[in-house]
This record gives C-alpha cells, structure tokens and sequence, in this order.
C-alpha cells in the first residue's frame, strides 16, 4: 500500500506534495536538481493568452518570517506553453496542474480551452486570486458572484477539472468558497498571498516597483489553516492547501485543518529540494503519530473521526 | 553542476570597513569555473531572515576544495554572516549563473576589470584566470574612500592597478570612467561590475566599439531562474515580452544585449 | 523643540509611541519596569461594562514571526476600570487611551459615555475588530454599515475625541475606513490581528481553546504597512498605526506609510522595555535619515513632499 | 525586582536523555528568594522564535552569582537553547513570580515534595531552602522511565527520596500518589509540581486536610502579568469573572484557592 497515495478530481497523485504555482517554473531549473516524477505533482506558472513581461523590478521584497512579491504573472504565453513547456513536462511522471490567469473572462475562458486538452494537464487550477496586476486577477477572487460566473464559464470548456484559487484578501472565505462552488468548481487551492508591502528607509519609498506585492511563506501559515479550516467544514469541495509550508510537520497541521493535499511554494527558494525532503520524511512522521494513510486525517482537527478522503476509491 | 552544502569556514575577517572575507570549504568548489559565478547563502538555519543571500564568488582554491566570497554588511543577512566563526557551517547553493566570458579574449590581448565598491569581489578570480590563459590585465577600481579599498595588492600582483575613490582621499578622486579616460587605457575587452550608474557610463562610452561584459544585480529568490524575480529587459525586445534571469541567464550579460 | 512631539486630535503626545491595548493591561506590571511618563500614551485593555473571564486556555499559540491570542475581551468591567484602573494611572505624566469594547451598541454606548469622562482619558480607542469574541467584536469591524452606525452613536455620548480600530479581515480597508470617517471618527489605529490558527500534531486539535486567534507580531508587518498606505491616502484622519513594531526603524517605516503616531503590541511581550528603547533611539536614527521632525514623515511613500501632519499646530 | 539581563553560560550538561542541566550567571541572581519562581527566557535574537521560554529556577547559589535551570528539549525554543555553550549570553528576565510558601512550614515540621517529570526542579531549590530552616523533607518524585530520572543523589543528600516510574523500571512501579498511600508517608505540608493530572489527584487526595501548594503551567505571552495568557481560574468565582494569571498571581498557588 502506498500511504500517501490521494485521489481528487483528476488526479491520481503518489503524494500529497507538489511545488506551488509561480514558486517553480515550468520545472526546468528544478529538474537539474531532482528527477521531478518524485513529486505528487507540478502546478505550473501562470499561464496568460499572450507572453507577458510583467512587473517592473524589484519585484521580491523580505519581510519578517516571509516575501513579498509582484511578479505580475510573466509567462511566455498559451502557445509557447502548449508548444514547448508542457511537452517538454512529459518526459516525467508526474500530472500537471495548469494555472489559468488572464485579465478577462474570455482570457481565461481561451487559455482553459487550449491548455486542457493538452495530454499531461490534468486539472487547471483557476487563478482568480493574484493581488499583483491591474486588471484582473484579485478582483474575480473577492467578489463572489464574479468568481463564480468566472468558474461556470471555465468549467463549460475545461476537458479537465477545474480547482479554482482563493484569495486571503477577503472578509468571508467561505462565502468565496460556498460561490465557486454553486459556479461548478471540482476543487479548491489555497490560499493565495495576503497583500503586504515594504519601505526602503533609504529612499522613503515602497521596496517594490509594484508598490504593494503578495506575502507569503511561514508568515501566513496561521492564516492558512485558519482558512482551510474553516472552507473544509462548510463547503464539499477537496482543498489542495497551501501557505507557509515548509516541513512534514506542516503537511501534517495542513491535513488536520482540512486539506487533502498540500503545495509548496517560498520554501522552494529557501530550499530547492525541500518537495522531495517532506516526501521522504512523511512515512517516518506518520508513524509517530499514528497516521496510516495520509488521507485518513484530513479534517481531523474538527472531526472525530477521520473523514473519508473525498474521491477516494 | 548546482549544488547544495553545508560549507565549512576556513577563515573570517574584516578587510575593510564592514567588509569581510570569507574563506569556506567544501565539495561543490569543484563545480566552480566561471569567475562572475555566484553562491546562494543561507545565514541561518530557521526563517529569520528568510531568503538566502546572493554573494559572488571571489576566489577559487581547487586544489584545497576553497573559495572566497568577500561582503559588506549590509542589512541582518549579512549581519549574521559576519558573526559566523571558523568551523561554522553555512548552507550554500550554488555555484550559480553565468558568469564572465574569459575565452572572449586571446592570449596577448588586453583585458579591462573596472570594479566599484562592492562590486569589485569576482574581479579577483576573472583577472586570475585570464592571467593564466596569457591575458594582459589592467584594473581600474573605484571605492568611497581611502579605509573602503581593500584587496589592493592582491590585484597589483596580477596586473597594472588603478584605485580611484569619490573623496579623493587615495588613489585618483573621481570616477573610474575619468581614470580610463584621463589615462588614456587601451582594451580589447571590458568586464565590470559595480553599481548602475558606474555600468550604464561603461555601456554608453564603450558598448558600441568594444567588447564590454556587465555583471547585474537584483533582488532575488531563487537564484536559479524559477521565480521571475530577477529579470532585466533585453535591448530587442519585438513583443514587449523578451528578458533574461539575472540569476541564470547572468549574472553576467553583453552590454548590448540587455537594458540597463 | 521637542521632535518626537505629535499633536493629534485630543493627544499632545511627548513622543508618538504608545503601547497597544491588551499587550500592556492597566500598566501596573510595566510600571515595576520603567517610568509609565516616558511612554507618548498607553491604549489600557478593552474595557466593557461588565467584568469579564473571557476565553478557556490557552489562550497563547507561537506562529512563525507571529503569535495567536484569544485572549476574549478579560476585564475587570467598566466599574472597576474608573474607579481603581484610571485613579491609578493619573500619578503619570501620560494620556491614557481607552480601548471600547461590547457585544451590542449599547454596551459601546455606554463604556464610551461613562469612560470617557475621565480625567487622563484623553481619547477612545472603539475596538470593532477583535476577532475573538462571538458576539459584537469583529462583526461590527467588518461591515461598512454597522461600523459607520456605531461610530455616530458613540461620537454623540463621547466626551473626547474617537479613534476607531479597523480589522484587517476585510476585503477593502479603505472602505471601511471610509465609513467611520462618515460616521464621525475623529482618527483611525489600525491594524487589529488578523484571524488564524495553529493545530497541535500531538492532538490533532487547536491549540487554542478558542480555536481560532488573532495573528500578531512581525509576521503580519507588511499587511499593516500596506494597509496604511491604502488608507493615508484615502481618508483624512490621521492614523495611529501598529502591526509587529518591533523597532525605531519600523516606526519610520510605518511613517512613511501614512501613520502620525504607533502602538506597539506583541513586542512588549518579547522584551518588556521595548517602547522606552524605541523612544530613545528615535532621533538617532532620524539624524541617520535626515529627518528633523517625527511628524514630517508622515506618508512620504506616497508624498513627495513631507505631508503637514493632521492637527499640527 | 524583575530584572532584564543577558546572564553567562557557566555549564550546560545533558543529565538525562533530552533533559539539560544549564548554569548560568548573572547580578540578577540577586533578586532570586523564592524557590518556585521562574525566568523567561529569550533563546534567540530575533523572530525566531518569537516569544521568550518560562523555566523554573532549579537552584538558586547565591555566592557566585548563579543559578540553574533544568529543562526537557521540547520544540523549536528548547532545541535553540541546548546549543549554547559555556561563554554564550542568554537574554534572561526574571525571576518571576510567586513561589512556594517556605514559612508556612515551622521547623521540626515534615514537608513532603512532590514531583512528575519535568516539574522536578523547582523542588530542589524549596528542599534546600527547607532544610536551611530546619524542616525535615520527604521527595517523591515521578518519572517515566528509569532513563529519565534526574537529581536523584541531590535529592537524597537532603531528605529521604522515593522515585515512582511510569514502568517500573526503576524504584517503584506507578503513580507518586500510590507511593504517598502505599508508604504511608505523614507531612505537614505538601509542595507540588508536575503535570495536572497528578495535581489533581494531590489535591484530590490531600487539599481537605493539609496544606497543599501546587505550581501550575499555561501556555504565557508577556510572563509578567499583562497580557492575560495565562489565566486560571478561582474555585470560589461569585460572578464567574473571578481569576489568577499564573505568571505574576502565581505560579504556585493553596490547592484549595483554584480550580484545576
Ligand atoms: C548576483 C549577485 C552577486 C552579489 N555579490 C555580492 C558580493 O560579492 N558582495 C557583496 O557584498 N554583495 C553582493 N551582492 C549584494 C548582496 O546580495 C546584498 O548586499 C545582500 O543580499 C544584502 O543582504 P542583507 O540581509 O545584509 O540586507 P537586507 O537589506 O536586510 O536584505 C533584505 C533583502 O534584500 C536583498 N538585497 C538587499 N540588497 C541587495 C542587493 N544589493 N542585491 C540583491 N539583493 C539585495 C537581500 O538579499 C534580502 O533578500 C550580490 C548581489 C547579487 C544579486
Ligand atoms: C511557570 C513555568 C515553569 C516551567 N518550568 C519548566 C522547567 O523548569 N523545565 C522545563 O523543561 N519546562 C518548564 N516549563 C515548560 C516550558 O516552558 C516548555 O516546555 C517550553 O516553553 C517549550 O518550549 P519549546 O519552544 O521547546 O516548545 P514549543 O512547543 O515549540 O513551544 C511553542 C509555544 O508553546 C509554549 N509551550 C509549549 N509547551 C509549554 C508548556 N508545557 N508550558 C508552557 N508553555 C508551553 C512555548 O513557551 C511556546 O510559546 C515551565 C512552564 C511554565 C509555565
Ligand atoms: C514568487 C511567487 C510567484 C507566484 N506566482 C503565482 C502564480 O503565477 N499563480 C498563482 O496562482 N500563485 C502564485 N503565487 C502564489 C503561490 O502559488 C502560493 O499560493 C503562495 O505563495 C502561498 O504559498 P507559500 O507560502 O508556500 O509560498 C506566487 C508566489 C510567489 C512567492
Ligand atoms: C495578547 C493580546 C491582546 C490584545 N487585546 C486587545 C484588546 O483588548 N483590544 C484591542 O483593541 N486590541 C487588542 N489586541 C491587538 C493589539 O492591540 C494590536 O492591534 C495587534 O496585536 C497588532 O499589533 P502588534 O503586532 O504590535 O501586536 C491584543 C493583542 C494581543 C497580542
Ligand atoms: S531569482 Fe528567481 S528567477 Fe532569478
Ligand atoms: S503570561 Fe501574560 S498575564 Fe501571564
């Protein structure tokens, strides 16, 4: 038995870990330092219509405990991702999660249609929630009737399951969840960076060219399992959680939150090879708590009883 | 070959006014070959602070596994740094990027390192090296003040030497783009790293008619190419779109190849 | 002239560094410690008509950068507050703020009336953000309408001026912001925690008895940076700012954002002489940067010109 | 008074696995009466961690300016902590709060000390103290496993000493409570620390009769009183508001004055 096999919509993942958007590429650098087909599975870069630039520089700020960062969703655009990432992907074993973005409906609604159909995507995970371009982004992810016409809209050409982003940045997360749900979400990731920013005391003026960027790293963990915690108990919907996570111990809390499988995304600067180090040290932390299958304590937290991974078979 | 390791250090100490030489030891020196290179550094062990610390690699020491990085403090990263005692181990990434083309020069021609302040570090391997291919080294290096330059003789003993600092206060006062003027030095190629300004005055006077190779910096991530972080737009840039990862496609860039 | 001195509405302020309500109680245990008249005001804990026990144990959780608390509004009532609490205070040369807190209208209503008749209360602190108490507390921080309401029935009975302190769970800052100002807010402290949690691996369960917790500390700086920046530029009142001040540089850093005065919270915790420190390495470190007077900064992130600070005289 | 000093590592010792024995110096030894109270200690510079660490004071020795505290590596904080050497500075307040009653005690009369695990050190300090007054201690002290066991012989030069095992593997077999019965041990008085169950059954067992204090534990923010972390509550609680912060009320409290 493989105790940290998941099974979600979708996706058949030997593990519960997998690099999280925009902390990863397109896998490239990270596969001179791995073999990628260890990993549960990629969520790969924010994936636009048409190539964007992005931010001006800097774009990454410290902050205590965790990042700041308007990257701006730079991409080599739906075509050369279609065309060179993703087959490029195929010589590993492992599914790719596809982060859809855009500045429009139709934007995203195009690169959903394209990039679903490609062999190795086995789900999209709808980015409704990034707090670093003018259009688009952070709004569908605050508005709930928006993020929910957005979601429908998606699902109606998705050839995939559609997880669908949350963003921190709103008052009532649930109400969010409980919206791209009725749209027709098959799953949720979460949580997106919390908006932040930085003072340069030298200059008097923000860190980041952006001005305001998203945080992120072990500084918003609480905030993240205060969110899955409460999304898991109101809304039916399998949770890929993330925010902060950088051990086996974390995977664990995130797990017991309500998450049925984690992604990793500052931690990987910090330490490039950490996906692979929590994979290995899983079964070992497992043992001493006295889990069998890693499915077995998603929710624990709140419920007695170890709940039934969703679309475990 | 991008490693990971817990280095072992050789020897610390303070050269210049808050500035440091670290010697440390370990197996991935052995990946080390392009002077301009850089390690990823990580000071401490928890999350405080966070991000590891880009610093250039300054000498390579193969035959005893060592390679120096010299820093200045600047903020807690380097703070911490500087605290580590011999025998402390440090957690580095690397070696990382691309660093300076040295086969763009042939034996006999020569070669013009212009380094400013802090940034004159990974000029000691590159003169290094192209002394050793039969290079002709001439330096120009540019500090604040007096108490700031350090490192001097060591580039005496590789070639013809100038120091420039902004108060006049040693060498030639005033910038390192007036010492070559004013001293009229004759280059087949230029390689340079230091601040901005000191690059873009590189570029402008010498960009269209010479070789000229700039070391980038910017605030990073990753270091090696994954975040977006660190990237600089490219001098042809058709759709709006084209860049390069100062991490991995540089440090080290073509003048004419990237804005500045 | 003294350049640490700030004049705000109700507060001739020595120094502009305060502690924050609940990390400082009635600052009998700091007096033991240093000099209460070193300190530019002291914002007391929540006080409410009726004493209080508040929230099982724990009530503390660690996070990274950060800290939980649910501490749940324990205090003495408003009774005791008046009659031994702000006697006490008076042999100090120091404005003491008042933290006002309840489950209904009215209960604000009347610790407003009946506390800010007191002699050194100089001005009210309306805290509708405090995320842990279940009923009143942070509904009323959250939603635009019941804040500008309470606001208005509390400006009418006050006998000094209101600063109200704003939530960070909220999808737009400015807009709440925007509502106590209509409501007649005299100022703004901000930002309260933001809602978390941490579970235990042992357990399985909360560390917290209350579950969920208020992130303080560090960790959650960058959040209140930015929301300052956001609301300095939006609003017309001057802003009290707090979230992880830990040193003088942060109180530059959330000058320049937009603040005319801090709180600091979670840092008293970690070294209890932490706000005479600050106060004493302020204009050091001002010479270090050019700054003549504290009140200069105010916003220069996004002011090219030092702004005039609001009331200064 | 509750001072804030950074005190001088003497010694550090590993006394039992995972438990360490640590000394440390400083003027604020000075202030330390108490046995019972604690410090709080900062185990790191910056953010992490964040928050300081209570340790019991262990023992008290005032003519060199030293005292020691007796800690099990726990989690992040502990871990940080058993790395300091002999020479490192530690960020220390204290000492803080309330500790045990010695003068409720009169010389002649027996005093039976009792303690689980971890909650072992602070007796020490009350038994020599208890002794210096001429008062005749008992110790029963709970351990899980023979392994654990620390301070045995300290213990014994001052009193007679039972030690309880979770397994038996050394001493007696089961619960400090069935030793006291088993043994038939008569005291006048009964000082505690250890986890809650055991106090509960001390209290259970022995709080209608005898004088009995118990030191209590709750997770604490500020250490100091402040912050309202570490709150108890009261058995007589006429309004349901009524309360004790174990940090400054306590952390040692009459069995009979709170709910446990
Ligand atoms: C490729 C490269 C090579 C470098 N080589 C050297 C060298 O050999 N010697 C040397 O002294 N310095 C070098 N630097 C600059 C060095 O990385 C910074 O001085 C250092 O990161 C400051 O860290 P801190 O914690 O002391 O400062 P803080 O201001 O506390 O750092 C906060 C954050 O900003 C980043 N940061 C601050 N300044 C810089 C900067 N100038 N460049 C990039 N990131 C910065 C830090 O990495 C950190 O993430 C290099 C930078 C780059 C990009
Ligand atoms: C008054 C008092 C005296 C104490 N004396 C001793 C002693 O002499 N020797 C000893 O080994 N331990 C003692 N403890 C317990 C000790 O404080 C904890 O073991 C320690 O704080 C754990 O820190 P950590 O970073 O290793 O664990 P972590 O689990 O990483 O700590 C996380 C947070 O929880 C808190 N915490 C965790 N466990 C406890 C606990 N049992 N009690 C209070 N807070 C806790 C920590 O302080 C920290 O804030 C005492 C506790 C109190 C309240
Ligand atoms: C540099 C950087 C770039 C990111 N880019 C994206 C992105 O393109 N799409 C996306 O959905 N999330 C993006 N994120 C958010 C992460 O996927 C993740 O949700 C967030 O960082 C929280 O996880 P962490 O704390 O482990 O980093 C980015 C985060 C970082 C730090
Ligand atoms: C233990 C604790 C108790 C608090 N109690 C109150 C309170 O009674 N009223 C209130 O308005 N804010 C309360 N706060 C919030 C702080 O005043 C402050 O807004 C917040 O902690 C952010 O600042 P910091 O990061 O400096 O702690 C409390 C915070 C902590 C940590
Ligand atoms: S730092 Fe991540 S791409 Fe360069
Ligand atoms: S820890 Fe703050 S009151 Fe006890």
């Amino acid at each position: 038995m493989n105790r940290l096999s998941v099974e979600l919509p979708g996706l058949s993942l030997k593990n519960p870990v997998m690099p999280a958007s925009g902390c990863f590429g397109f896998g490239r650098e990270f596969s001179q330092l791995y073999d990628l087909s260890e990993l549960g599975a990629i969520m790969i870069k924010a994936t636009t219509v048409e190539p964007r630039f992005g931010n001006a520089t800097p774009r990454v700020a410290e902050t205590p405990g965790g990042m700041l960062n308007a990257i701006g969703l730079q991409n080599p655009g739906l075509e050369k991702v279609i065309e060179e990432e993703l087959p490029w992907l195929e010589q590993f074993d492992v599914p790719i999660i596809a982060n859809v973005a855009g500045s429009y409906e139709e934007d995203y609604v195009e690169v959903a249609r394209e990039i679903s159909k490609v062999k190795n995507v086995h789900a999209l995970e709808l980015n409704i929630s990034c707090p670093n371009v003018k259009t688009g982004g952070i709004a569908f992810g605050t508005i709930p009737e928006v993020a929910k016409s957005l979601t429908k809209k998606v699902k109606e050409v998705s050839s995939v399951p559609v997880y669908v982003k949350l963003s921190p940045n709103v008052r009532d997360i649930v109400e969010m969840a409980k919206a791209v749900e009725e749209g027709g979400a098959d799953g949720l990731t979460m949580i997106n960076t919390l908006l932040g920013m930085r003072i340069d005391l030298q200059t008097g003026k923000p860190v980041l060219a952006n001005k305001t960027g998203g945080l992120s790293g072990p500084a918003i963990k609480p905030v993240a399992l205060r969110m899955i915690y409460e999304v898991s108990q109101n809304v039916d919907l399998p949770i890929i959680g993330m925010g902060g996570i950088q051990s086996a111990e974390d995977v664990i809390e995130f797990f017991y939150a309500g998450a049925s499988a984690v992604a990793v995304g500052t931690a990987n600067f910090v330490d490039p090879f950490v996906c692979p180090k929590i994979i290995k040290e899983l079964p070992e932390l497992m043992d001493r708590l006295g889990i069998d299958h890693i499915s077995d304590c998603t929710g624990r937290s709140w419920n007695k009883h170890a709940r039934i991974a969703h679309y475990r078979p | 070959m991008i490693n990971n390791e817990l280095c072992t250090v050789v020897s610390h100490k303070e050269i210049a006014p808050s500035v440091f030489e670290l010697i440390l030891e370990g197996e991935l020196t052995s990946s080390m070959n392009e002077p301009g290179q850089f390690v990823h550094v990580r000071v401490a062990g928890g999350i405080d602070p966070l991000l590891r610390r880009p610093l250039s690699i300054a000498d390579i020491i193969k035959e005893k596994n060592q390679f120096t990085l010299i820093y200045r403090v600047q903020g807690r990263g380097t703070s911490i740094l500087a605290g580590k005692r011999p025998g402390d181990k440090i957690d580095i990434l690397g070696p990382l990027g691309h660093g300076f083309p040295v086969s763009e020069v042939k034996p006999g021609d020569t070669a013009l390192l212009v380094g400013g302040g802090i940034g004159v570090p990974p000029l000691y391997e590159l003169s290094k090296q192209l002394r050793e291919q039969g290079v002709k080294v001439i330096h120009v290096l540019g500090f604040q003040t007096k108490e700031a330059v350090f490192y001097e003789d060591a580039f005496r003993q590789l070639g013809e030497t100038f120091i420039a600092t902004d108060d006049g206060s040693y060498g030639e006062k005033g910038f390192v783009t007036d010492v070559i003027k004013n001293r009229e030095i004759a280059f087949d190629c230029l390689y340079s790293c230091g601040p901005i300004p000191m690059l873009k005055a590189l570029k402008n006077a010498y960009g269209k008619d010479k070789k000229v190779y700039l070391s980038l910096e910017e605030r990073m991530a990753c270091g090696i190419g994954a975040c977006f972080a660190c990237v600089c737009r490219m001098s042809e840039d058709p759709d709006d779109s084209s860049y390069k990862r100062i991490c991995s496609d540089g440090p080290v860039f073509a003048a004419e190849e990237v804005l500045l």
